[in-house]
């Protein structure tokens, strides 16, 4: 009936991972027949991105789905959305009091740092003890906070163990290759997106410690759909990308129209994808998982 | 007299507001040197640029060899057989010498089917064509940035004769040169003429201009005074109306006659 | 010799066509950049009127962002105008900001000392710069270029190593009050837009906590440093012994030199100039979120660099006009919030808004030819 | 007067220093170049000799790197000296990736027809590109930018309106065996590698599924590609009549007019050369890594024009050696992965990738200014 | 006669493995025109440039007003009263005329504390000294870059001579300029000369040298054939000095005498 919404996320163009973010907003529009909109700082520049929330603000949706990638920038624009009768849902990451806090909805999601937490507690009982961050943004203070997560999950400290492997396929196999080549003793790999996974996988092959080394990673795609069934990839982490986005609009529209909205933030990962029960993840990996 | 190789008749040229020529008529017979005088920017350079297809005139007519002309680029000019010396030299600093020699004329060498620069030849031809002109270069392929302002004319004039053409431009091209290359270059032009090249020649010395021209047009702010032909005119009145008729200084006598 | 009555005015030339006085004031370098500001607004109206765009706060939004790519903007002008580049600028404005917390938070200095510290750090890391490229002669891409990486690489290990974090927080509050914090951060004339609300002028918000408040309440202090810098660069610029040293080292610094410019000195205050610029970006983003991120700044030499070249200054140097920088940062800013705006799908965002920035140059640079005649 | 007989050579000049002829030798533009090489090389034979990075893998691994930059570095040098910029590089290297992968996956064309159009349509995007710059005299820069935004927008826009997702995988899978897709993707010499694996040459491997494989079995095309790429930039600039128009037509395109050079068409040829480059580079990635991604060959464009600076070409034009290039690719290939090698603290890498870049460049400035006496 | 204000000894300048100068002595005097005179390439504008400061000489001593002097830039030579004309003008092809001429000195006018670009003044002044220089300019705001050669020299050499010195150094000052303006220039070295300023005169035309000049020195392949007095030498041996010695080419008598 005309609702508009408007998803404003903290991810620099291209990010694959967000695509099924798209998609999913997407998805739930057709279903609700309500207006979406997907918006995103170029450079993920989360200075950017607040200015993308005044300027959604000022287009007057009927609600704005944002992420609190940085409590501190974000939060004004959010609050200021709110008090002009905006309403927000919080997604992706954030906390349940700082979703309090400005105001919002509520928040459906999975905050980064909890999820690399959980991913480091699951490492540590596989016997991990040390580890490589492969980190396709190193500028960007969202995704670091993974491998903040992961280090802090594991007791280590993350010291050295991350790598700024910038974003061409090429360089991060190298990069990756070279550190473990440097590293032989290494445990384990992390990485932080098909970006950084599908080229770990090749490296992994070339120098024979695929299936050997312990590798794990956030977010699917088809390559490591791939690699978790034939034995590369230990799990990957799924926070369920598609809800994060789907979820909001219905139950914007709900609010709007019946004025109804469930009591409770609502958690969508962190779940471990794993080698058992693929099929589904399979099919719709990078599109809908 | 032939029939004239070249005519432009009542050349216009505006850049924007500016009206560097207001109708200009000038032709150019083979086996003349047709000098073309006048004051700093009268608009001789605007002139020949037309002839040699940089600037497209905004209104006139040229014809080549009697046929209406329209040179798009001075690549067209090139081609039709008009070479041309510029006052701002068309060198390019950082390249050597040779390369500056034939740019846009390379010698060729082919290795089986394919086409190679010959550099051997251009730094053979570059040194000796120089050396006639009466420059001996340090070596071919020092950059031309680095010769001095006569070495760099002399480039430009040597390698403009070399290309020969049927009708060769030249402008000012002696303003930086010394004694002895002057000498040959006003010899060059006198040989040139007679193997029945026509000759632009520009200059503001009128003993350079009286030593070689058949005939003289003399230009003052962007129109003609018109054509005399050699005899009819004397050094003094040419060297008048190329001040544009205004006063000379004078300076106690010692620069009496011509400047 | 040096004194000279000036003789009177050379009597009219017969070889220039007359031109009408309008025509001859619209023969500016600054031309272009009005001719494309026309075109972008006309298209946004059309396009993305009844959007939001124009309603008080909308204009609030481009402005902001129109008054951020001005501000390094007019850095970035001068310092092309004087032949030189600085791609460090946009890995400055993340390092500076940076700074201000470490020094502000983590330390706990005043924030005013934190501010102060900052930006002598800063622009003597600009000078540094200039130095190294005047000392070593190379080009300004290839040493800015180091020390883009460079600053990056410590905006990403100073808070890794001291907070294990690459982002500080909380400047906010340790600059509550502060004198010279408020210098960047707070907002100025909120009397009048109070006031401007209140009469109906500005719409008011209509529900939530906020309601009967206007909807923009001042004029963030980020839009007054932006017009304070455009006019001093403007006049510094075209009206100052030293624009004529910027115009000149730009245009031929061999030429500049010999009639006796100190061209070294021009150009390492270009350079001090814009890390100047850079640092006061960093400082109004800090104070306004409340925090610094290891990836403040990124790619904004390049926005710097766009708005420049959209408001006609040569990238080979010695040509160009702040007041075009200024209109360039403007038809940026509009544009890639107009698109917004305007509701463009969003992975066609950028196909737009190349497709409208070349729009708008092309367009400009052929008005600016009818006009003035040129070729 | 067209042809005329060369004089002898003309005699020895009292004005010329003897020099001797290793002296004269080291005279070129490369020399820059080499020297970093060397003080490169020096430096992490010192620092990272026992890290792997000199064992035949850890050459392979930094070779393959820098054989990607020279890919792209070649078409950049080419088009830098010819006076133009393309920023559109990086975005094209992702375009023709996705373009591959959307015409060989999603419409299920025979990969070498796939890879035969994608070269199609990038070099006429490449001839788009400079014709524009060269119809509307506005600068290369502001023209590739806006190219930049919109293949890049393209890039994004087309999978997801087709597949909905950023990354289309599976191009291995149906490159399997194809003619021309093993130009790109496959490895030659492998009967060498083996044979010198047997022999204990190359280190086999010792853990894993490949245990007593060779660790490197071939050289990969990509590296072909470099090589065949170096050797037809150097001897087209140096040997050819189309050599000289270059660096004429960077030099000073007015003058290189003058004489007849067609200016045009060069530079819209080195505009097509530079996309064909770009497109060379997707085809070799998109074949090794069987998928093509939205986010591919971001900021290559700056990767490609380091190089090039590295490699001692002017920005303005006119000056410049593709060898140069290639040891600029070279380079700075070495120096980034070195630096994992000698395992650099990771958010300190840009800082040392910094630094390290700056004294490669300044120093070897100074040797070459040492040795040909300039100034 | 007074002592030297100026004192070259035994100058020396290499380019790499270019001689340039190898070993050139020169004094010159208040209130005389020091004509300096050699074949292209002889090192005429590399001397002059070690005078004004752009280069570094190799080896040799300058002495100004009897004090030893390095000049580290030209800054340095011009705050000491040298003004050149450089033969490459140093000229900015994008900026005004106006811009030009008082690039370095720019007029200031006061307001309250601020100083700034007195454009009005600047005008005017560039307008009248053109003027007197016989170049009638369109307006102060033209670019340079679309200036006639010959007005882009004049306003070149009215710089230096408007903005006056101890010692006035024109390379070439006339290469490119009608007979008008040419006998202005001369008039003006003339009349400069009287007032005292050292002139230090290059040129390839004997007869402008002749006119003004008080003592001429020879260069020829970067060393000196030594310097003259006026009436000690005839312009047929100055010309024939010029030619490093060398057999001029002979034009059919037309060119008899000086070039
Ligand atoms: N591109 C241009 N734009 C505007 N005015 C121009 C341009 N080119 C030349 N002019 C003007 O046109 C007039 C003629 O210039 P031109 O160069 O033809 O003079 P000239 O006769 O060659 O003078 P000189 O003897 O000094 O070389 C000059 O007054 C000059 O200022
Ligand atoms: N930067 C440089 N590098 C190498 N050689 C140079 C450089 N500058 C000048 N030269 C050489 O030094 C010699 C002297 O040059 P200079 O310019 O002083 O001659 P000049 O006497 O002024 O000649 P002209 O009368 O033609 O202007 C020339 O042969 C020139 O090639
Ligand atoms: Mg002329
Ligand atoms: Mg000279």
């Amino acid at each position: 009936e005309g609702e508009k919404y408007i998803l404003v996320s903290h991810a620099p163009d291209s990010d694959s991972w967000w695509n099924t973010i798209k998609n999913g907003i997407a998805l739930a529009g057709e279903q609700m027949d309500v207006t979406v909109e997907y918006r995103n700082p170029p450079t993920g520049d989360l200075a950017d991105m607040a200015r993308i929330i005044e300027q959604a603000a000022a287009s007057n949706p009927n609600g704005i789905i944002t992420t609190l990638a940085d409590y501190d920038v974000l939060s004004g624009p959010i609050r200021s959305a709110v008090d002009q009768g905006i309403n927000v849902i919080i997604m992706n990451s954030g906390t349940a009091e700082q979703t309090r806090e400005v105001g919002a909805l509520m928040f459906v999601g999975q905050p980064e740092y909890d999820a690399g937490y959980a991913a480091g507690l699951r490492a540590k009982s596989d016997g991990v003890k040390s580890f490589v961050c492969v980190n396709h943004v190193i500028s960007n203070t969202v995704v670091a906070e993974r491998c903040r997560g992961f280090a802090d999950g594991l007791g280590v400290p993350l010291g050295s163990s991350m790598i700024d492997s910038g974003q061409d396929p090429a360089e991060i196999k190298n990069r990756v290759l070279a550190y473990l080549a440097a590293n032989p003793d290494t445990d384990a790999v992390l990485t932080l997106g098909p970006t950084s996974a599908d080229p770990t996988i090749l490296a992994l092959q070339e120098n024979g410690m695929a299936g050997d080394i312990y590798f794990g990673t956030f977010d699917l795609g088809d390559e490591i759909v791939k690699g978790i069934k034939s034995g590369i990839i230990k799990w990957g982490i799924d926070q369920q990308p598609f809800l994060q986005a789907y979820l909001p609009v219905v139950i914007l529209t709900n609010y709007d129209r019946y004025g109804v909205l469930p009591g409770n933030n609502i958690n969508s990962g962190p779940g471990f994808v794993t080698a058992d029960g693929l099929e589904l993840v399979e099919k719709f990996a990078g599109e809908y998982r | 007299m032939s029939s004239p190789i070249l005519q432009m008749k009542d050349i216009e040229k505006h850049f924007g507001p500016v009206i560097a020529l207001a109708g200009v008529s000038v032709d150019v017979h083979q086996g003349e040197c047709h000098c073309l005088l006048g004051d700093n920017g009268a608009g001789k350079s605007t002139f020949i640029k037309t002839m040699s297809g940089v600037h497209k005139a905004t209104k006139g007519e040229i014809l080549f060899e009697g046929k209406p002309m329209n040179f798009q680029r001075p690549r067209d000019a090139i081609s039709a057989g008009i070479a041309t010396v510029y006052q701002d030299l068309a060198m390019i600093p950082l390249m050597s010498v040779s390369r500056n020699f034939f740019m846009g004329n390379e010698p060729i060498r082919n290795i089986g089917p394919l086409k190679f620069f010959d550099h051997k030849r251009a730094n053979e031809i570059t040194m000796s064509e120089m050396s006639k002109m009466g420059i001996n270069l340090r070596g071919p392929d020092q950059a031309v940035g680095t010769l001095s302002g006569g070495e760099r004319q002399t480039v430009a004039i040597a390698r403009a004769v070399y290309f020969g053409a049927k009708v060769l431009i030249l402008d000012e091209p002696t303003s930086a040169l010394g004694v002895r290359q002057t000498s040959n270059v006003l010899a060059t032009i006198n040989m040139v003429r007679k193997l029945g090249v026509a000759v632009v020649f520009i200059t503001h010395n009128v003993r350079h201009a009286m030593a070689v021209g058949d005939r003289f047009t003399v230009l003052n702010r962007g129109k003609t005074f018109g054509t005399a032909s050699r005899g009819d005119v004397s050094p003094e009145e040419l060297q008048d109306m190329m001040a544009g008729g205004q006063e000379l200084a004078t300076l106690e006598g010692s620069l009496g006659g011509t400047v | 010799m040096v004194t000279s009555n000036p003789s009177p005015a050379p009597v009219a030339d017969e070889r220039i066509k007359e031109r009408s006085s309008l025509r001859k004031a619209l023969v500016r370098p600054e031309l272009g950049g009005m001719c494309g500001t026309v075109l972008v607004f006309t298209f946004f109206l059309l396009t993305a009127f009844d959007s939001g765009m124009f309603t008080s706060q909308g204009v609030l939004n481009w402005t902001l962002v129109s008054a951020q790519f001005a501000i390094i903007a007019v850095g970035a002008c001068l310092l092309m105008i004087s032949g030189e580049f600085d791609l460090s600028m946009g890995s400055m404005i993340g390092f500076a900001g940076m700074m201000i917390a470490i020094f502000g938070v983590t330390l706990g200095w005043p924030i005013w000392f934190a501010i102060i510290v900052t930006f002598i750090l800063c622009i003597g890391i600009g000078a540094l710069n200039g130095y190294i490229v005047i000392k070593t002669g190379l080009p300004s891409f290839i040493v800015t270029l180091a020390l883009l990486f460079i600053l990056r690489g410590f905006t990403i290990f100073l808070p890794q190593t001291l907070e294990r974090k690459t982002i500080i927080g909380g400047i906010r509050d340790v600059a509550e009050g502060d004198w010279l914090a408020s210098l960047f951060g707070g907002k100025v004339l909120t009397g009048v837009f109070q006031w401007l609300g209140d009469a109906g002028v500005i719409s008011t918000f209509e529900r939530g906590v906020k309601a009967g408040q206007p909807v923009v309440d001042g004029v963030p202090m980020l839009v007054v440093w932006a017009i304070g810098l455009i006019i001093f660069g403007h006049i510094l610029l075209t009206k100052t012994r030293f624009g004529n040293w910027i115009f000149a080292a730009g245009g031929d610094a061999q030429a500049a030199r010999y009639v006796g410019v100190p061209v070294s000195r021009v150009k390492i205050l270009m350079f001090m100039f814009t890390a100047f610029c850079a640092t006061v970006f960093a400082t109004c983003q800090v104070m306004e979120f409340g925090s610094a991120g290891a990836d403040r700044g990124v790619l904004k030499e390049f926005e710097a660099i766009i708005s420049v070249v959209i408001g006609g200054a040569l990238l080979t140097g010695g040509y160009g006009s702040v007041l075009g920088a200024a209109l360039g940062a403007l038809i940026f800013g509009v544009v890639q919030q107009g698109l917004f705006f305007a509701g463009v799908e969003s992975s066609l965002f950028r196909v737009f808004l190349g497709i409208i920035l070349l729009l708008a140059v092309v367009l400009n640079t052929y008005i600016r030819r009818m006009i003035t005649g040129e070729r």
